[in-house]
């Protein structure tokens, strides 16, 4: 039997039916980035506005005349997602101060994705979250360069083939490990991180909640399965998301106040090559390198379980 | 129109004086500029400012090439510095130092007419330390009248809050016992 | 009551912003704009202007941040110089395409490298067509007066654009030099209370900065372009408007003993007071000099400088900026392009003068006027020249 | 072929090339990307939702009579209803022409 995380049969009963997210977007079929875009929109609810950067979901969500956004939404670049929801909730604070709009207490949100995130955006993100912004980062993490059709970036994972980490003779694809920004975030002492995956929806909508819901900055990672980028059968996104967590390649937490907490905590955890081989961009992985990841993920589970412990 | 070219080192006020002058010459309802020297200098270096003064309105920005006056506010930078440089050939040179204007005239070969105070020792003896912008701008108006003494009251006022008054006594010494 | 004070042109012009009652003020220090910002950051602290002050990690996220805060309905100030509005620049383009009317002021320094902290004008050229309205100011007073006629013009309707207010680095950030400085009271009677014409609003929610595809994109940029064109008349009527409350006239265009001139000196920015005297001097030879100073550079005031510039034998331009291996200077460009269907128009010779700091004196513009004559009557024009080059001396004597 | 010009006149397009009718994506219909559809057996369905939970385009809804139905204006074929049904109740039947 498949497990959802806090098991309800209805789970309409339990998700915030509105959605703010229309339908008619141009994602890819089995997009899991765009599932989980419509997923924290449920959970932010109607009183926010979006900062988001360039990339898969902006592209997929606002090709004029049509706008896939209930929600108030704007896209100026790449980096800057933070840096322009940075303003806007400055902004929103003074006006609102200064009555020249009515007080209702909107939220400022900023997405991106990983490369809008780890790597351009990494300083304005720094920025945001140094400077005590009450915003609400989300970053949409499908681990390359989607938009621009599969390149590496600092969030993809060891061994992946990507269109710039190709294997070959000289290579076995990408060489470096998924930079943690998460971990980074929390380096900021901000009062709310977590990772996230929409296979989780329960879990993830909590997660928003509770950034939402804090004073202060608030970082949230969501894993997003990309079946075009990750070579990976579209209907077994949401799958391949529940493979990451019960594999321990995603562990599923949160930090609150600095302090950890697993939220899905898989009684027993699977082989990393349970949730690689369901992918081409490892299908050239040879089992040496499959040991290696392996090890590394066990080795980062064990250190993450330790500070969920302290 | 009167130009001024104030030399000091970095930290020591040149750049205030420059403002101060001219913050009283506009006081006075004339026009006036204040500039400092644009440089990446940092504090002890070598720095100069630079102030116009005039009856009608201020139309040129350019740098000032040559001064009617230039005040010294450290006697260290004579043998460093052509501090007379450019000076107008009726010019003179307001100095911090002990020695006598011939002393200076023959040491440092400097032409110009000099208006001489002991700048260094009045700043110690009624501030406690030795910062003597205030100190030569007493100098500068009791040698030079480019500004009335009453005007620098204002501007030293604002610009030191509760240790004007020592600056202001400094610069009454300094009105005394300027020579040239 | 409006005062007459000493006082440095970087706090008059945050004078000017506290009397606007900005709202919200993202910004990274770069020398020359510092002193600006962090005299908003102290009227911030001290809570006489109340405004968000975001010290932001780059120019970057400082434009990023007043564009975030201008949809969301703020009157919005940054300032940067140089290497600051070069990073920033991404952003800059994007400011008119999403029409938010953000004033920006900028204390015109070279652009590196050698990094240099010096004033030009190159920092400001490699924005010039980015679609922002951009004027530039000769004076102190009329930093103070522009960076408030700036909130006006960007905020009417008819424009909703951004505005860069240019004023020389140091050769007039860094001077104090006596200014009027006006009161809240007066200055409300010029400025109109800020309210955004739209903004992001979670009861009539809209997307700002959506993708344009090839089936719109040219009509929107056509639409920025027609925006742009159209302030023209909104700073014409600000500009008036200004004057007629305050006394102190300004144009698009301004001319000194330019009627009848034979050689006109066309200048931008501080260096137009300095030509002021040199034209004086050159008069009291009995040469035919006037001085022609464009304020308002986009959009460009096409009509008012064809004006100006009639019956003139030769145009001395000077640009404070290199146009590597072109046909001319950025300013020089321009002039040349909406002479050349004009009949009798007069020859533009181009000089690049003021770099990176390099001084322009009264000597230096008489040289200049010497050398543009020089050049008309033996029927050379070169494409640009720069002038007090080390090295080029000989060239130089030729036209003495 | 027909010269190309822009579909909006240009003195037509909103302020800022803003989108004032949020949502209106909608109009956009999807479903012509798909090469397989959802076809249910509600029969074996117990109406847990998973499948509206996981839809990435968001065009699950429920009925009036409880159970689950896809919109097929939008739905794009991708098969995560039928992959994540607990029930079996979902199979992708390919297109027909």
């Amino acid at each position: 039997m498949k497990l959802v995380e806090n098991f309800d049969i209805f789970a309409p009963v339990v998700v915030p039916p509105e959605e703010y997210f229309s339908p008619g977007h141009r994602a890819c079929q089995g997009c899991g980035e765009v599932l989980a875009v419509r997923l924290v929109c449920k959970a932010l609810g109607p009183n926010v506005i979006i900062s988001m950067a360039t990339g898969c979901m902006e592209i997929v969500s606002s090709p004029y005349p049509h706008s896939a956004w209930r929600v108030p939404w704007l896209h100026v670049a790449f980096e800057n997602a933070a840096a322009v929801a940075s303003g806007v909730e400055a902004a929103l604070r003074v006006i609102e101060r200064k009555g020249k709009i009515p007080a209702k207490n909107t939220h400022s949100i900023a997405m991106g994705g990983d490369g809008g995130t780890t790597d351009i955006g990494l300083q304005s993100l720094s920025g945001m979250l140094e400077r005590g912004h009450d915003v609400v980062y989300v970053c949409y993490d499908n681990e390359a360069y989607m938009n621009t059709g599969v390149q590496r970036s600092s969030s993809t994972p060891f061994g992946a083939m990507t269109t710039t980490s190709p294997p070959g003779k000289m290579s076995f694809g990408q060489s470096t490990w998924k930079k943690n920004v998460a971990e980074i975030a929390v380096a900021h002492k901000i009062p709310y991180v977590a990772t996230a995956s929409p296979s989780y929806p329960i879990d993830l909508i909590n997660k928003i909640k509770r950034a939402v819901d804090v004073v202060g900055p608030a970082y949230v990672h969501v894993l997003s399965v990309c079946p075009t980028g990750w070579r990976s059968a579209g209907n077994n996104s949401i799958k391949l998301g529940r493979l990451a967590v019960e594999s321990a390649v995603f562990p599923l937490y949160e930090v609150k106040d600095g302090k950890y907490r697993l939220t899905i905590d898989p009684p027993k955890l699977r082989p990393v090559s349970d949730y690689l081989k369901l992918q081409g961009r490892f299908r050239h992985l040879t089992p040496d390198l499959i040991e290696q990841i392996q090890k590394r993920v066990t080795e980062e589970y064990g250190i993450l379980k330790k500070k969920c412990e302290e | 129109m009167i130009e001024i070219r104030f030399h000091g080192r970095g930290g020591q006020g040149a750049v205030t004086s420059a403002e101060l002058t001219a913050l009283a010459a506009i006081g006075e309802g004339k026009y006036a500029q204040a500039f400092p020297s644009f440089g990446p200098e940092r504090r002890g270096a070598p720095v100069a400012a630079f102030v116009r003064i005039s009856n009608e309105p201020i139309r040129t920005r350019e740098k000032i090439y040559n001064p009617d006056i230039v005040v010294v506010l450290d006697p260290t930078l004579l043998g460093i510095i052509d501090v007379a440089e450019g000076l107008k050939s009726n010019g003179i040179v307001v100095l911090n130092t002990k020695k006598s204007p011939d002393e200076i005239k023959s040491e440092f070969g400097i032409k110009a007419r000099l208006a001489v105070v002991d700048a260094t020792r009045i700043a110690m003896e009624t501030m406690g330390i030795p910062i003597t912008n205030t100190t030569l701008l007493g100098a500068l108006i009791k040698s030079t009248g480019v500004i009335s003494p009453l005007s620098i009251e204002e501007p030293l006022k604002e610009r030191f809050g509760p240790i004007a008054q020592k600056n202001l006594d400094a610069f009454h010494r300094a009105l005394a016992e300027t020579t040239f | 009551m409006a005062k007459r004070v000493g006082i440095e042109v970087s706090i008059a012009c945050a004078e000017a912003v506290r009397l606007a009652n900005v709202d919200v003020v993202p910004a990274y220090p770069i020398t020359p704009q510092t002193h600006i910002i962090e005299d908003l950051s102290q009227l911030v602290a001290e809570g006489e202007l109340d405004a968000a002050f975001i010290p932001v990690e780059s120019e970057h996220s400082a434009m990023s941040a007043a564009l975030g805060a201008a949809a969301a309905g703020a009157r919005v100030f940054t300032a940067t110089s140089s290497q600051g509005l070069a990073l920033m620049h991404e952003i800059v383009m994007l400011a008119p395409s999403l029409r938010l009317p953000v004033v920006m002021v900028v204390a015109n320094r070279a652009l590196s490298g050698p990094i240099s902290i010096w004033n030009d004008h190159s920092d400001i050229m490699a924005e010039r067509d980015c679609g922002w309205v951009q004027i530039f100011c000769e004076n102190g007073q009329e930093v103070f007066d522009l960076t408030l006629v700036a909130f006006n013009v960007v905020e009417d309707e008819r424009v909703l654009l951004p505005i860069m207010v240019n004023l020389d680095g140091f050769q007039l950030s860094h001077m104090i030099e006596p200014i009027e400085i006006l009161d809240q009271e007066e200055a409300d009677t010029y400025l109109r209370p800020h309210k955004a014409a739209f903004r992001l609003d979670v009861d009539n929610p809209t997307s700002m900065g959506p993708v344009g595809l090839p089936e719109y994109f040219s009509e929107a940029k056509m639409a920025a372009d027609m925006a742009l064109k159209g302030s023209k008349e909104v700073v014409e009527e600000e500009l008036k408007r200004f004057g007629e409350t305050f006394g102190r006239h300004y144009n698009v265009v301004e001319t000194y003993k330019a009627e009848g001139a034979e050689v006109i000196i066309l200048t931008m920015g501080s260096i137009s007071e300095t030509a002021m005297s040199a034209i004086d001097k050159m008069r009291t030879w009995g040469k035919k000099v006037g001085l022609v100073r464009i304020r308002l550079w986009r959009p460009f005031p096409i009509e008012e400088f064809v004006a100006a510039v009639k019956g003139a034998e030769v145009i001395a331009c000077i640009d404070r900026a290199v146009t590597f291996g072109g046909t001319a200077g950025p300013v020089a460009s321009e002039v040349r392009s909406c002479l050349y269907h004009l009949p009798g128009k007069p020859a533009v010779i181009n000089f690049v003068a003021g770099l990176g700091g390099r001084d322009v004196t009264v000597d230096d513009f008489v040289t200049m006027v010497d050398r543009a004559q020089h050049y008309l009557r033996k029927g050379i024009f070169p494409p640009y020249e720069l002038i007090n080059i080390a090295g080029e001396e000989e060239k130089e004597a030729e036209s003495a | 072929m027909p010269k190309e010009t822009g579909k909006t006149r240009w003195q037509d397009l909103p302020i800022g090339f803003m989108i004032t009718d949020a949502g209106n994506a909608a109009e956009y219909h999807t479903g012509t990307w798909r090469s397989q559809q959802p076809v249910r057996n509600n029969d074996r369905c117990f109406r847990c939702g998973m499948c509206y939970l996981f839809c990435p385009e968001g065009c699950i809804h429920r009925g009036p009579d409880g159970y689950f139905f896809a919109d097929l204006r939008y739905c794009k074929g991708c098969g995560i209803c039928a992959q994540e049904c607990w029930s079996d109740t979902i199979n992708m039947v390919e297109e027909t022409e």
